[in-house]
């Protein structure tokens, strides 16, 4: 057993939580530029950068997730023509 | 108001409606990243997984917590009045719906030919 | 009273899956004969208690 | 005392390691149930139990599992070896004589 890996249902739901603050984060940023008052707009910016560095943390050990492989530099499959 | 999403009169109260209708959004991905967060906690073994969902728990709690004090103090939301909550709930719900009936984009929206080339392709 | 109502509603529904958890625990753990899990089974009587008793109290002041 | 419930009752099945699985799935559902509540909270002196009870179900959920793979009762890192556990405790509970 390696001790470095991650379980597999674990790294399961480590892709789940991942991709829902990848949404959140997004979200969060680009609703920046939509909402009036500014101090929602100052929360929203706050969520940003705790989602950051938790996306980041989230990251560095998803790294160790069993179905683990090198990451390509784009979308393997292109949608334009 | 009426469907015709040019004409100004619809522009009354926009911002008091995109505000609530962003941060309901907020609260609710708040309100889920908990959820899914402890859900993801009962199922990790790993100390440093759990170390690091934990702490994010704690951290998503807290922002749940501010969020729902900012919507409370602009009366966006009402958790002890329910009436008022109601009034609100069904508010947005018609503006919302009125929405849903305009022709936003009435042109093409395909705009993939602005990414097909690099600039000195041309 | 100044609780809103889902939360009351909420708390008690903790309620009443901590109550079946401790009359679970409480009853099971004369069944086990191992060591180490009686100790864990204790640990939780012991902390589910007080968190009822601390749902007791929320709740009688929920009460109008 | 507990062979003669056992007997009396016919639970022999009812291992330890069945009421540690118990336990577990109990924490487990606590800890779901308890951030389901947390969020519905808006009063911070409920919020602050909420979230103290929390963190009180994840710590007996990770001494639980703990508990559990050192009995080798649960595999986290081994689905397979996990796989022919829960077969084998399936067997059991379809080969328990109702009372």
């Amino acid at each position: 057993m390696d001790i470095q890996k991650l379980a597999d249902h674990e790294s399961l739901d480590l892709h789940e939580v991942i991709n829902f603050k990848t949404l959140c984060l997004v979200k969060s940023k680009l609703m920046q530029g939509l909402v009036f008052d500014q101090d929602l707009r100052a929360l929203m910016q706050k969520d940003v950068e705790q989602s950051m560095q938790a996306l980041g943390e989230l990251q560095a050990i998803y790294n160790r997730a069993p179905f683990e492989a090198p990451i390509p530099q784009s979308r393997p499959t292109p949608i334009i023509n | 108001m009426n469907n015709d999403y040019l004409d100004p009169i619809n522009s009354l109260h926009v911002p008091e409606l995109a505000d609530t209708t962003f941060a309901m959004d907020f609260l609710l991905r708040a309100k889920e990243g908990v959820r899914n967060t402890a859900v993801a906690l009962t199922e990790s073994a790993s100390p440093e997984v759990r170390e690091l969902l934990r702490n994010q728990l704690i951290q998503g709690i807290a922002m749940h917590q501010e969020i729902t004090e900012l919507m409370i103090d602009k009366k966006w939301f009402h958790p002890n009045e329910l009436s008022e909550q109601y009034k609100l709930d069904q508010l947005s719900a018609n503006n919302t719906l009125m929405i849903g009936k305009m022709n936003l984009f009435p042109v093409d929206t395909n705009r993939k030919g602005m990414f097909d080339r690099t600039p000195d392709e041309h | 009273m100044n609780y809103a109502l889902h939360e009351v509603l909420e708390v008690h529904e903790m309620a009443a899956f901590k109550t079946n958890c401790l009359t679970k625990s409480k009853t099971m753990k004369a069944l086990v004969t191992d060591k180490q899990l009686k100790d864990i089974m204790q640990q939780d009587i012991d902390v589910s208690t007080r968190q009822l008793q601390e749902y007791a109290s929320i709740l009688s002041n929920a009460q109008q | 005392m507990k062979p003669i419930i056992e007997k009396l009752t016919g639970m022999n099945a009812l291992s330890d390691q069945v009421v540690a699985m118990d336990l577990l799935i109990a924490a487990k559902s606590g800890a779901r149930n308890y951030a389901m509540a947390v969020t519905e909270a808006g009063t911070p002196e409920i919020k602050e139990l909420l979230t103290r009870h929390l963190m009180e179900a994840l710590d007996m959920h990770e001494q639980i599992s703990a508990y559990m793979a050192e009995k080798g009762w649960y595999h986290a890192w081994d689905t397979n070896e996990q796989i022919n556990l829960d077969l084998n405790n399936i067997n059991t509970a379809l080969n328990l004589t109702t009372l």
